[in-house]
């Protein structure tokens, strides 16, 4: 009785999530043509107007659309988000199989690449890649990737090593089939849904490192607008437009809780058996 | 076919000497080498069963997966129809992955859940040009049919067919390469009663249709005197007896043959147990009976030499300094 | 309690597991009695039902799953009007259970002798003396070296180590009825001859009734008083070992031996029970109708019920029906 | 295992009851009620306490209770004694200055006559490459007639004399040569030692200073006898932490929170017009801004009353020229149409540039979020108007400047706070050597008048010259002079005594506060 | 005896494993600095720079060496806690003093952090497994989704707003430094330590949650009820202390995000702490003290890890 309704209940957050990630992606993609506004042009006659029929989110201290600027700066989150996520995840993902398969000195490099990577508090790392390769979108993503490349090589390594020896893979080994072709056909669909698990905690976590690497003035640059750096330019006004900071906070939060719903649907729908064993 | 008709022909494949040694962590102690192989030699001749009987642990499927090459011997030779391949791996080894195939005791993984089964017998055809691409589905239909299976199960996944009919499609599998050699290992013994039998009449079916060779990895005693002509018993990485299966039967020599023998028919043996080989002092356990610590009937020098396996003119042979008396008389039921 | 009420009176018992969306009925209306020092084979395929009755009798399902009798009964008391405190009194004590994969069965994280003594504690024994009493009952069940063994963790012992240990710590409860879930199917031939012999030497030593369920008709021959098949969730036939080893009166079950008499001849074509075990059954008429090899029309509509065919020896067939 | 949260209440008691008023962002250990909580906002760092070597705003607010110089302003912003009791014109080129007795320094020793002439030599002195060199290079002697007698004498006649003698952004403010000696200038500039009412105590570069009385000191010993000085980078968490009572007042205010501010009761918001510039710096040597036609057009092409109100919220007046309103001593600069908002006119100016539209160029912004602010705004502005393509890039201030003096920029915000002299703004800013003259911009007929200015010591005629350079500045544009803003304090109700000076200061008053 | 040999053995190897990442780290911090963009005396002197300037200040930092021995030296002094100095925020001061004042306030916000978030994810975790599937787990269950949907800047100015300047329970900025006042410190600490732990408690509630409830239906607990042992004693020996080793683990895991927490965080609540003080770093340029503060970091979440590593060897004897 209890476990039915746990198991309504997840699947029914997972289906919200989904919901939320969708339409939070409806947003991001078509956020250029939902809003009227364009989200650089100032408007000084109506600065940090509050919320109105005419600005549903209000205006920020330049007097651009909230509601436009958080469609844009969510594209730009996403988008350094997004992009340094899946640059990890080919990398780390390809370095992980590569040191299952191959074993000896490169799986000792890799690992210990990956043990130096991991062991840096996340959003050090992404300061200090700030200050080696100097502020910009290209280098978050860049910063965003070295956080989470040891997490799929080590992932993907872990999953490897596992789904090797189960016999499927066995079988098409003895059946003589390329390398190549088992670690394409064989293992990475077997491994890929903790891989999107992750991708999807991956994607989340990036918009918090960029907003927050934004949020000290270290990430995407004005006039250009991220969710970061339209709360940071919120907790500046904050007394006088507490909507800036909070409904872009809000926004964040509605992105990410999705993506977290989404992710814990992934694990749901994922093998179980698979996810006794990591 | 008779044994002597069989030790006739050339072996198709002829293990020598193999050594294998597996790094493992011990019950009390650090990483230690533990011998998965020690010093064996077994001969396959083509269209022959081979059983390969012992507890687990004993290494047999290790010998298996070794003639496979899905284990790399430390020393001793494989040689196929007269090539040595034990060496060989990746490239070297890919003109022999045809002939020898495998099926592994869980039917459910040994098939990847994101393909049909049409999909994972399709790969195979098309790895090793079996037959042409527009032929495939065809072929397909045709091995699920020569396994007892309807065309109709192909477009199912895994998940959805039962284990019986997923070692039929394993066997299918193994087949529709026409390999020399099919090494199944454990292959029933997931199974359930009622369609063990099915599984099992379809591997000799298999043999008898194709002449394809197989090394039949079991503890079932019964199943294995029911499948294969010659049995070869195997016990801490070495063989203790190999013989034809009759003469196993009713003529064990080796005693821990016997044991197992004795087994079957529900007598318990003498109660010995794991921790019993720290009682005796082994000099040194290579060159020693591995058997010696459980032996009822261990004589002195079990402890300082080890047996040889020298075989009959039946080819019959048990590695026994004290080998049970032939014949004693013991029924086969 | 009265002197005549059998050990344990199973009546009707079902279970069900709530799954996404369907109910999978795991059994259905099983009945049994055990007699005090009996020994009841419990014979299925995987699926059956058996492992599932074994934990409703014990009240060890989890959560999802709704079981339901008309009686149990442990020495004539009602089982079900107890509370789940009032029963886990009687649990381990009077109703143990061996289970089937003794390497899960330990705490992985606690040594051997942890798992002894608290057994030892549980049966309101000496805790003081604990070490004597667990190590002379490893010693019963075949360890030599028991001190070894207390002081080892789980994973540092085989699984023969470990089912000894495993029935051990049961036999150190000493309860009157033990539920033997197929306790030897992960371990070699001549392990598990040796387990059978100890089970049975505590049995006839202590006087414990067991309800041994298994796969393994040879096994079920040697160590059984009764035998009791299931098939998809139904005891199909009931009755002493011996009637049902040699006269089944059930088309599965007479199947089964036909397989097992065929490779035990070593036939060169083994028998063939076809078609696939497990799936769903039916709605109505007989779960075994689509394997039968004797099916008639009436298997399909109509459910059998359990006739008695000669005393004390039964089954769930319309052949059998009058 | 389990932690258990220690509920408010016990937490007060534990701290005593005065948690609530005691929590510093520093060595909080020796919070009392005597301690007074002056929070440094805006800024993150300073570099260094000693006077010869300060560049940076907030070490001078920490100088300016540490330190006296020789004169300092009053509250009607006349140049009044400070260390010197009285002071006198001898002639053009030679001022006497009569020096207080009886002061000692924080170390114990006399103030001297040769205290001031070492002081100001110090500054002087090249190898010390001091940000005020420039300041006293006119001097040519600090002569001592007698213990408490000196003479500044100059080349010529020095205009700026007087107001570089003041307690301002100077760095002429006195040290005792003896501590100086005996400690290294190193050592120095972290425990400097000054005559004024407060001693530092503890210096954490970027965390804050903590300042204690000085009993010995000649404006008397503070009632506030510890200041605690934290650096608190955002204005706006300066202004969080006067709201939730963790500090007692603020150099700065946020510019948009003004007005919501002045509606409190627990705080007084204190502003007044302030002594400073804020304008765009261009690279007079680089395209696009070499063209004298494209930097009036883009002088043009933004309105700022615009920047006023979006960047400053009000908080200021949009500036016709580089002075600071305060210096026009003889009225407003007529309103010159090259820094009026015309589009039109800024479109044909346009087009008698080489330049055309789409014309690229790199706006550099840094510091406080206001300044990325006019930056943006700026370039929004410009680029619509005329149809150009100007971007914003940020970086740390340090860089920033770094590449100005590389010539390696297109354009920059910039500004100027706490000067008081118009040689500070448009002397160092447009001569050709000028040392804020980071727009490579060199014109004879602007040094010529500059140096004219400089040498001139009648205020009016000061003013006049001054007028004529700035009106050649608006010709050729060298500069954009945007705007003015206000200095802001905020102060906790419950204290007094605070004088605010359109200059921007801040230390010098901790002295006179109370509470009350 | 032999086991525990063995066992110190392999506490000897990790540690050398820790000092192997150490050295890599130290590397990579090093050279990817002197790789990336900025001259390190121009970022430094800026203001007043000349030739002579720039060049008398790389000879005062021996910027003209080969890398190599620079490398050398930088190792050699920071094995000995010698970071050099700092170039631009404090110029000249110790490295190693600046780290010595800010370390101490940053492990105490994260220890603090890190207490919170046990204790909250103790008991949410364990409410919600043992009331499975009712109202207190989908609450519990809900409000860790929605805590781990917080970033943690966010969340600072909610609890700045709601908790310091709404209602006045916490200081809304400033942190008085343990050693000065160790209750005045978690006074002080709360809302910081809070905004980092809340998305930490959230993470390590579901991890828990997840790992009591997979232990639960795990075979030896059916054994042990077998046995008819009290559901306390259960779920105490042998849910609750095997959920253990994936909890802990995942504290392990995520001691790099609850590190990597403070920088923002301090910033915003003005904690002095090594966080703050590497932004200002960042933002000022100054090479060696972002070098030493990564370095410093790093070598934190070494220690904690290594430290979750004998803690796990200590409850999973598997792992020992």
């Amino acid at each position: 009785m209890r476990g039915r309704l746990a198991a309504a209940l997840a699947n029914k957050l997972a289906l919200f999530g989904g919901l939320i990630t969708s339409l939070v992606a409806l947003g991001v993609l078509a956020g250029p043509w939902l809003s009227p506004y364009s989200p650089t042009d100032a408007d000084f006659l109506a600065l940090l107007a509050p919320p109105s029929p005419a600005h549903p989110l209000g205006t920020d201290s330049f007097g651009r659309d909230v509601l436009t600027r958080i469609l844009y700066g969510a594209r730009v989150s996403f988008a350094v988000s997004v992009s340094g996520v899946l640059a990890a995840a080919l990398i780390g993902t390809a370095a992980g199989l590569g040191a299952a398969w191959l074993g000896g000195l490169w799986s000792a490099i890799v690992m210990r690449v990956c043990d130096l990577l991991f062991s840096f508090p996340s959003f050090v790392l992404a300061l200090f890649m700030m200050v080696v390769l100097g502020y910009g979108v290209a280098n978050i993503a860049v910063a965003i990737a070295l956080i989470y490349i040891p997490i799929f090589a080590r992932l993907s390594r872990n999953m490897a090593l596992l789904v090797r020896d189960e016999p499927y893979v066995q079988a098409a080994i003895l059946i003589g089939q390329p390398t190549r072709s088992i670690l394409m056909r064989e293992i990475l669909p077997n491994i890929a849904a903790p891989l999107f698990v992750q991708i999807a905690l991956g994607v989340a976590f990036g918009i918090v490192i960029e907003a927050g690497l934004s949020f000290l003035g270290m990430g995407v640059q004005p006039p250009a607008p991220s969710l970061g750096a339209i709360m940071a330019d919120g907790r500046e006004y904050f007394s006088r437009a507490p909507w800036v900071l909070t409904l872009t906070g809000l926004a964040v939060s509605l992105a990410l809780l999705g993506l977290n719903l989404l992710s814990d649907g992934i694990r749901d729908v994922m093998d179980p058996k698979l996810r006794a064993k990591l | 076919m008779s044994a002597e008709g069989m030790s006739a022909a050339a072996p198709l494949i002829a293990a020598r000497d193999l050594v294998l040694d597996f790094h493992v962590k011990s019950a009390f102690g650090a990483a230690h080498g533990l011998r998965a192989l020690d010093d064996v030699s077994l001969d396959v001749r083509p269209g022959e069963i081979v059983g390969l009987v012992g507890e687990s642990g004993s290494g047999k499927t290790t010998l298996g997966k070794a003639i496979l090459g899905a284990h790399r011997p430390g020393a001793g030779r494989i040689l196929y129809r007269g090539t040595d391949i034990a060496a060989l791996d990746g490239a070297g080894r890919r003109p022999f992955r045809r002939e020898m195939q495998m099926v592994f005791q869980d039917p459910l993984s040994s098939f990847n859940p994101r393909f049909t089964i049409a999909s994972s017998l399709a790969l195979p055809l098309r790895l090793h040009r079996i037959c042409p691409e527009d032929a495939i589905p065809a072929t397909v239909a045709a091995l699920l049919q020569r396994v007892g299976l309807r065309p109709e199960h192909a477009a199912r996944y895994p998940h959805e067919l039962s284990g019986g009919q997923l070692q039929r499609i394993a066997i299918a599998r193994a087949i529709s390469v026409t390999p020399s050699l099919i090494v199944a290992d454990e292959a029933v013994s997931k199974l359930d009663v009622s369609v063990r039998a099915q599984v099992l009449n379809l591997l000799n079916r298999m043999n008898r249709e194709t002449g394809v060779s197989l090394i039949f990895i079991t503890h079932d005693l019964g199943v294995a005197r029911f499948l294969c002509h010659r049995i070869a018993v195997m016990y801490f990485g070495r063989i203790v007896e190999i013989g034809p299966t009759a003469e196993i039967f009713a003529n064990p020599r080796h005693p821990y043959t016997r044991s197992l023998l004795d087994a079957r028919h529900g007598g318990s043996g003498h109660v010995a147990t794991d921790a019993d080989e720290t009682a005796l002092s082994i000099v040194d356990p290579a060159r020693a009976c591995n058997y010696a610590a459980r032996c009822a009937r261990r004589a002195p020098e079990c402890l300082t030499a080890r047996p040889r396996l020298d075989f009959d003119a039946a080819g019959h042979a048990a590695a026994c300094f004290a080998p049970l008396p032939p014949a004693s008389g013991e029924s086969v039921t | 309690m009265s002197a005549a009420a059998p050990l344990l009176e199973v009546s009707n018992l079902c279970a069900t597991f709530a799954g996404a969306g369907r109910e999978v009925r795991a059994v259905r209306g099983a009945s049994f009695t055990i007699e005090v020092g009996q020994t009841l084979g419990l014979i299925g395929e995987s699926g059956s039902g058996k492992t599932v009755t074994g934990l409703a009798i014990l009240r060890l399902l989890p959560a999802h799953a709704s079981v339901s009798a008309d009686r149990i009964a442990y020495r004539g008391e009602n089982l079900a009007a107890m509370s789940d405190d009032e029963f886990r009194r009687l649990r381990g004590v009077e109703l143990g259970m061996i289970f089937q994969d003794p390497a899960g069965s330990f705490n992985p994280a606690k040594r051997i002798g942890w798992h002894l003594r608290e057994a030892i504690r549980r049966r309101g024994g000496e805790v003081e003396r604990w070490e004597a009493e667990a190590g002379d009952m490893l010693r019963e069940v075949g360890i030599r070296m028991p001190q070894r063994v207390l002081g080892a963790y789980p994973h540092q012992l085989s699984g023969g180590m470990l089912q000894r240990a495993l029935i051990a710590m049961v036999f150190l409860l000493r309860p009157a009825l033990i539920i033997a879930d197929e306790p030897t199917t992960n371990l070699d031939n001549l392990v598990e001859r040796q387990i059978l012999a100890l089970i049975r030497a505590h049995q006839a030593k202590v006087g414990a009734a067991i309800l041994f369920v298994t796969h393994d008709l040879g096994i079920a021959g040697a160590l059984c008083d009764r035998i009791a098949v299931m098939y998809a969730g139904e005891i199909v036939e009931i009755g002493p070992a011996a009637a049902v080893l040699e006269r089944p009166l059930h088309p599965y079950a007479q199947g089964l031996l036909a397989t097992s008499r065929s490779l035990e001849r070593a036939d060169a074509e083994l028998h063939e029970l076809p078609g696939e075990p497990g799936g769903v059954p039916p709605e109505q008429g007989c779960a075994f109708a689509p394997r039968c090899i004797h099916v008639m029309a009436a298997c399909r509509e109509r459910h059998p019920a359990m006739t008695e065919v000669e005393p004390g020896h039964g089954a769930r067939c319309l052949l059998h029906e009058r | 295992m389990t932690h258990h949260l220690v509920s408010r209440r016990l937490m007060m008691q534990l701290t005593g009851g005065a948690a609530g008023a005691s929590i510093l962002p520093f060595g909080g250990a020796r919070a009392q009620a005597q301690t007074l909580r002056a929070g440094i906002a805006g800024f993150g760092v300073i570099n260094t306490l000693d006077p010869m070597k300060a560049s940076l705003i907030p070490e001078y607010y920490i100088m300016y209770g540490v330190f006296n110089a020789l004169l300092k302003f009053n509250s009607k912003m006349e140049i009044v004694g400070d260390l010197a009791e009285s002071y006198k014109t001898i002639d053009d080129k030679t001022l006497e200055l009569k020096l207080r007795r009886g002061v000692k320094f924080q170390d114990g020793g006399d103030f001297t006559a040769d205290d001031v002439k070492f002081s100001i030599e110090r500054v002087a002195d090249e190898k010390n490459a001091s940000p005020n060199r420039s300041k006293v290079t006119p001097i040519s002697e600090v002569k001592i007639i007698d213990p408490h007698t000196v003479r500044i004498m100059t080349k010529d006649p020095y205009g700026p004399l007087l107001n570089y003698l003041t307690n301002t952004r100077t760095g002429t403010q006195i040290v005792s040569r003896a501590a100086v000696t005996s400690m290294g200038q190193e050592a120095f500039a972290r425990r400097p030692v000054g005559t004024g009412r407060y001693m530092v105590k503890d210096w954490k570069a970027n965390e804050g200073v903590e300042l204690t009385g000085f009993a010995g000191a000649f404006e008397g010993a503070p009632r506030f006898m510890s200041v605690n000085c934290p650096l608190i980078a955002e204005e706006s968490s300066g202004m969080t932490a006067i709201l939730g009572n963790q500090i007692d007042l603020t150099s700065t205010a946020p510019f948009a929170d003004v007005p919501t501010l002045e509606k409190r009761t627990d705080i007084r918001v204190l502003k007044q017009a302030g002594l400073n510039t804020r304008y765009i710096a261009l690279n007079n040597k680089r395209a696009p801004f070499d063209d004298v036609h494209f930097r009036r057009a883009v002088s043009m092409a933004f309105d700022r009353d615009v920047l006023v109100k979006a960047v400053l919220f009000g908080e200021g007046v949009a500036s016709p020229s580089i002075l600071p309103p305060a210096h026009w001593l003889d009225g407003a600069l007529a309103a010159n149409p090259a820094v009026k908002f015309d589009p039109a006119a800024a479109r044909a100016e346009f087009a008698k540039s080489k330049y055309k539209a789409g014309q690229e160029g790199v706006m550099l912004v840094w510091g406080s979020n206001w300044w990325r602010r006019f930056g943006e705004i700026f370039v929004g502005q410009v680029n619509q108007v005329l149809g150009v393509k100007l971007t914003i890039q940020a970086m740390d201030f340090n860089a920033a400047l770094a590449r100005t003096r590389a010539g390696d920029y297109d354009a920059m915000v910039m500004g100027w706070l706490g000067l008081v002299d118009p040689d500070e703004y448009i002397g160092e800013m447009l001569g050709s050597k000028g040392f804020r003259n980071i727009h490579h911009y060199a014109s004879e007929k602007m040094d010529g008048l500059l140096a004219r200015a400089r040498t001139e010591i009648d205020p009016k005629k000061r003013t006049a010259i001054y007028r004529e350079a700035e009106t050649l500045a608006l010709e050729e544009m060298p500069v954009l002079p945007c705007f003015t803003s206000n200095v802001h304090n905020l102060i906790r109700s419950n204290l007094t005594g605070f004088e605010q000076f359109a200059y921007a200061n801040f230390g010098d008053q901790f002295g006179n506060m109370k509470p009350g | 005896m032999g086991a525990f040999a063995s066992g110190l053995t392999r506490t000897a190897q990790r540690f050398g494993g820790v000092v192997l990442i150490a050295l890599l780290g130290a590397a990579a911090v090093f050279f990817a600095l002197r790789a990336g963009q900025g001259d390190p005396a121009l970022a430094a002197l800026g203001d007043q720079a000349t030739p002579e300037a720039v060049a008398a200040f790389r000879a005062r930092w021996r910027l003209d060496d080969p890398l190599a021995l620079q490398f050398g030296r930088w190792l050699a002094g920071a094995a000995t806690g010698d970071f050099g100095a700092s170039m631009v925020i404090a110029s000249g001061e110790p490295i190693a003093q600046l780290i010595a004042s800010r370390l101490p306030n940053t492990l105490f916000i994260g220890a603090y952090a890190l207490a919170l978030a046990i204790s909250i994810s103790l008991t949410a975790g364990v409410v919600a497994a043992l009331r499975h599937g009712r109202f207190v787990d989908g609450a519990a269950t809900s409000a860790a989704v929605l805590g781990i949907s917080m970033p943690d800047f966010w969340l600072s100015y909610v609890l700045i707003y709601a908790l310091a300047l709404g209602l006045g329970l916490f200081p809304s900025y400033g942190f008085t430094a343990p050693s000065a006042s160790f209750a005045g410190a978690l006074y002080s600490g709360f809302l910081p330590a809070l905004a980092i732990a809340a998305p930490m408690a959230a993470a390590f509630t579901r991890m828990l949650r997840t790992a009591l409830l997979e232990t639960l239906h795990r075979d030896h607990v059916r054994v042990a009820r077998s046995l008819g042992h009290g559901e306390r004693f259960v779920f105490v020996h042998h849910v609750f202390r095997n959920a253990l080793i994936p909890y802990v683990t995942v504290i392990g895991l995520q001691v790099r995000y609850l590190l990597g927490g403070t920088v923002v965080v301090e910033r915003i609540f003005g904690v002095n702490g090594l966080g703050s003080l590497m932004v200002d770093a960042a933002f000022a340029r100054d090479y060696p003290l972002v070098q030493a503060c990564a370095l410093v970091f790093l070598v934190c979440v070494l220690i904690v890890n290594f430290a979750v590593d004998l803690v796990c060897a200590q409850l999973d004897p598997r792992r020992a």
